[in-house]
């Protein structure tokens, strides 16, 4: 079962929170509580901010200032032990070329401390959840094509069960049927009770995902649509 | 004095770059300082307080 | 107990994956050891190759072409997690740093004993050297190629966690390997009777730049590959 | 110029000027001690009877002995500062890391041209191989010169503290390897032994010795101050421009607060991009 996490404390809590890419304020004070099971939809501008708040709910950016709480942990004092909950899908796939997609999802999968037996089983059921065709499970990564290989590293995120997904514009250079196996994997992520934050500069893109809308420009929240209880997007 | 050309270069190497060193420190110096009016005073800290 | 069976089979995880890779697209056994071959045939020019000369400074050329060849082993190793966001779902995998820095050591000291075999039989053939004492040559090669591939392993990290150009690793690197040249060079010409000096000693003083290149490598890699 | 304890502009203050000022007295004393008072390093062989020894050489020696101290001091102070980066995550032990590994590296290049220089006439040879000290002393640069390669990778010192401070760390653990490696590799050349027991020690030479010491330890803490203010001020710096930059970004916002209040679709004021 993923990580149910306690009712009533937040998954995300942010509070002012400030995070630099290089000396630059991507985020200059974001406010953001998410609740478990919630679907959140971030939407903005490219350079908005929103790659980077992904990456500090990951547990990957320094936290200038401000309070940063995910699955309960206080990411201004320690970073590392979260990471194992989280599932984060950037734009890169995290993928290793040279290796073939079983080796490579297996890889992860042992990696995140799956016994031999439970990596081979659930590498099998996630790369099929991916539609991903038998013929593509033993070729190296390289030779596959951009769609293909983010199903791949999907797949590769499946296998950790995670209590929190972080999607970075999960659908950039998906076909439509590629579209579907993202939109299958947030539905099968709440189902689970896992919690599912989803980023894209396209709304029409995400809206069907969930009804709360949040919108991130110049590295602060400016818009937020509130919890479930709120009404249909306001675009 | 014997060889005094050696010990011409030895002093004179050291004391010409230890002075262009100090020489540049003082200028950055002068140059930051322009940047950071109201911080300049931190520098005296104790070692121990905790800015970050 | 199962703590460090866990910790040992992240390490095996990663040394496996390396090798793996490794296996699959030969950039070591097809373009590193060649280069190190190379820089062997290179020597022989430049000292115009009467087999006296040569076989007077084998040690010593020997271990400089493993340690420019090094470089390069390293650099691949590194460049791996630089590939395609790699380093960050290492972070995000939860795997101990220090399995990981053990992992990916063990591959690459695993390329370099193939590439010491390798120079050994260029040695041999080019440079006509007879060996003296075959279990010192064994023990001297094992341990500077644990250092090497320790400190090489640190640097590599420290290379690909702030993202560096790979021209820093040079200069951070050769200097820290200076006493295993001298102590590996001394051991060789033990070991093959060019030079009457007690290898033993020196095989020692590798052991010791082993060890401290290991923990200190397994220590410092999670700062490392942070940024 | 008011009372202040800092005149505004400069790093100086009424502290560091009062150290530049003693510091550059005692080198003038120095000077005169070294090349005056002092005499030539003559000593009368017991057989022979003809004369042998450093001559006036050994002047140089008033110069490369204390900066080769000091130069050890600096870099054990870096080891020490780099330790505590990694212990306690405040900027004032990067910069102290920082500052007296830089000052280090200076005083190592000068301990090393001073020393060939002084070992042209004494052992003609512009190098000596079998130096054990010269040679730990040129490992010793390279390492720390690895250093600072590293340090001018970026402007930011934040994003390496912790990298710096291991560099710096096996920089130091790996001294006593280099230097055991050398002395006991050059055993197989000539072995020469500390040029300080062969010199016949009366009390003025020691004396200037020390006072040499002594000078160059103000020099160097005169550096160290004003290198130490120099890297707090680049911090201070970057903070200030981060500061200004969160607060500019904050600004810009809230005006597309309004846009996205009234519900005006779209990309605010143009595409920034990070």
């Amino acid at each position: 079962m993923a990580g149910r996490y306690r009712d009533g404390v937040p998954v995300v809590e942010l509070r002012g929170a400030v995070a630099l890419l290089g000396n630059f304020p991507a985020l200059a004070g974001v406010d953001l509580t998410v609740e478990s099971g919630e679907v959140v939809l971030l939407r903005g501008p490219n350079g908005a901010g929103k790659t980077t708040l992904l990456r500090l709910c990951a547990g990957l950016v320094r936290p200038e200032s401000g309070s940063v709480e995910v699955l309960g942990h206080d990411l201004v004092r320690e970073r590392r032990s979260v990471r194992r909950r989280v599932a984060l899908l950037g734009h890169a796939t995290g993928l290793y070329d040279d290796l073939t997609v079983n080796q490579n999802v297996r890889f992860w999968a042992r990696a995140a401390g799956l016994s031999a037996v439970e990596a081979t089983e659930r590498t099998a059921s996630a790369l099929l959840r991916m539609g991903l065709s038998e013929r593509l499970l033993g070729q190296p990564v390289h030779t596959l094509s951009a769609g293909q290989r983010r199903r791949a590293s999907l797949a590769a995120l499946v296998v950790r069960r995670p209590g929190l997904w972080l999607l970075d514009e999960p659908h950039a250079g998906l076909d439509q049927s590629g579209r579907d196996v993202v939109d299958g994997l947030v539905g099968d992520a709440v189902a689970a009770g896992a919690t599912v934050l989803v980023s894209s500069h396209e709304l029409e893109r995400v809206a069907g995902l969930g009804p709360r809308v949040v919108t991130i420009s110049g590295g602060v929240v400016v818009d937020d649509t509130g919890p479930a209880v709120g009404g249909g997007s306001r675009v | 004095m014997t060889h005094l050309g050696y010990l011409i270069a030895g002093w004179g190497i050291s004391l010409v770059v230890l002075g262009g060193y100090a020489l540049r420190l003082v200028r950055r110096g002068r140059s930051l300082s322009a940047e950071v009016p109201e911080d300049r005073r931190r520098w005296l800290e104790s070692p121990g307080t905790d800015r970050d | 107990m199962s703590e460090v069976r866990r910790f040992l089979g992240d390490a095996g995880l990663v040394a496996a994956r390396d090798l793996r890779i490794e296996f699959r697209s030969r950039v070591v056994v097809g373009q590193v050891v060649p280069f190190a071959l190379l820089v062997l045939v290179l020597f022989g020019f430049a000292l115009d190759a009467d087999h006296r000369t040569l076989r007077m400074f084998a040690s010593g050329l020997f271990w400089v072409a493993v340690l420019l060849s090094a470089l390069l082993a390293v650099h691949r190793s590194a460049a791996l997690e630089l590939s395609d966001g790699t380093l960050d779902a290492l972070r995000m995998s939860g795997l101990p740093p220090a399995a990981l820095f053990l992992g990916k050591a063990t591959a690459v000291f695993v390329q370099l004993m193939l590439l010491e075999v390798v120079l050994l039989g260029g040695l041999l053939v080019l440079y006509g050297v007879q060996v003296v004492d075959p279990m010192l040559l064994l023990v001297s090669g094992l341990l500077a190629g644990v250092a090497v591939a320790a400190a090489g392993t640190l640097y590599g990290a420290l290379a690909s966690g702030l993202g560096v150009r790979e021209t820093l690793l040079p200069i951070l690197l050769l200097p820290v390997l200076a006493p295993v040249l001298i102590g590996a060079t001394r051991a060789f010409d033990d070991a093959l009777g060019s030079v009457a000096v007690d290898g033993w000693a020196w095989t020692g003083l590798l052991a010791v730049a082993a060890l401290i290149a290991t923990v200190v490598g397994a220590l410092a890699h999670g700062v490392l590959i942070e940024d | 110029m008011t009372g202040l304890d800092e005149t505004p502009g400069t790093t100086g203050s009424r502290g560091s000027r009062l150290l530049g000022c003693v510091a550059l007295a005692s080198l003038g004393v120095l000077g005169v001690l070294a090349f005056v008072l002092t005499g030539p390093d003559v000593r009368i062989h017991p057989t022979t009877g003809e004369e042998f020894g450093q001559f006036d050489a050994v002047r140089m020696l008033y110069l490369h002995v204390p900066m080769a101290i000091l130069m050890y001091a600096s870099f054990l102070l870096c080891a020490v500062a780099s330790v505590g980066v990694l212990v306690k995550r405040t900027p004032w032990w990067d910069v102290m890391a920082h500052s007296t590994a830089e000052i280090g590296t200076v005083l190592c290049g000068l301990v090393l041209v001073t020393g060939s220089i002084w070992g042209r006439p004494v052992w003609n040879t512009w190098w000596e191989w079998g130096d054990v000290r010269l040679m730990t002393t040129l490992v010793l640069f390279l390492l720390f010169a690895g250093y600072l390669a590293l340090r001018s990778t970026t402007s930011d010192p934040r994003r390496q503290e912790r990298q710096a401070a291991v560099v710096a760390l096996v920089a130091v653990l790996d001294i006593p390897l280099v230097n055991r490696s050398v002395a006991w590799w050059e055993n197989r050349t000539l072995h020469q032994r500390s040029t300080l027991e062969e010199l016949k020690i009366e009390d003025l030479t020691l004396f200037t010795l020390m006072f040499g010491f002594l000078t160059f330890g103000l020099v160097v803490w005169w550096l160290t101050l004003q290198r130490f203010r120099v890297g707090w001020l680049e911090r201070a710096a970057i903070d200030h421009a981060v500061g200004s930059a969160i607060a500019e970004r904050r600004s810009e916002t809230s005006a597309v607060e309004l846009d996205a209040a009234i519900g005006v679709p779209g990309d605010p004021a143009g595409e920034e991009s990070p």
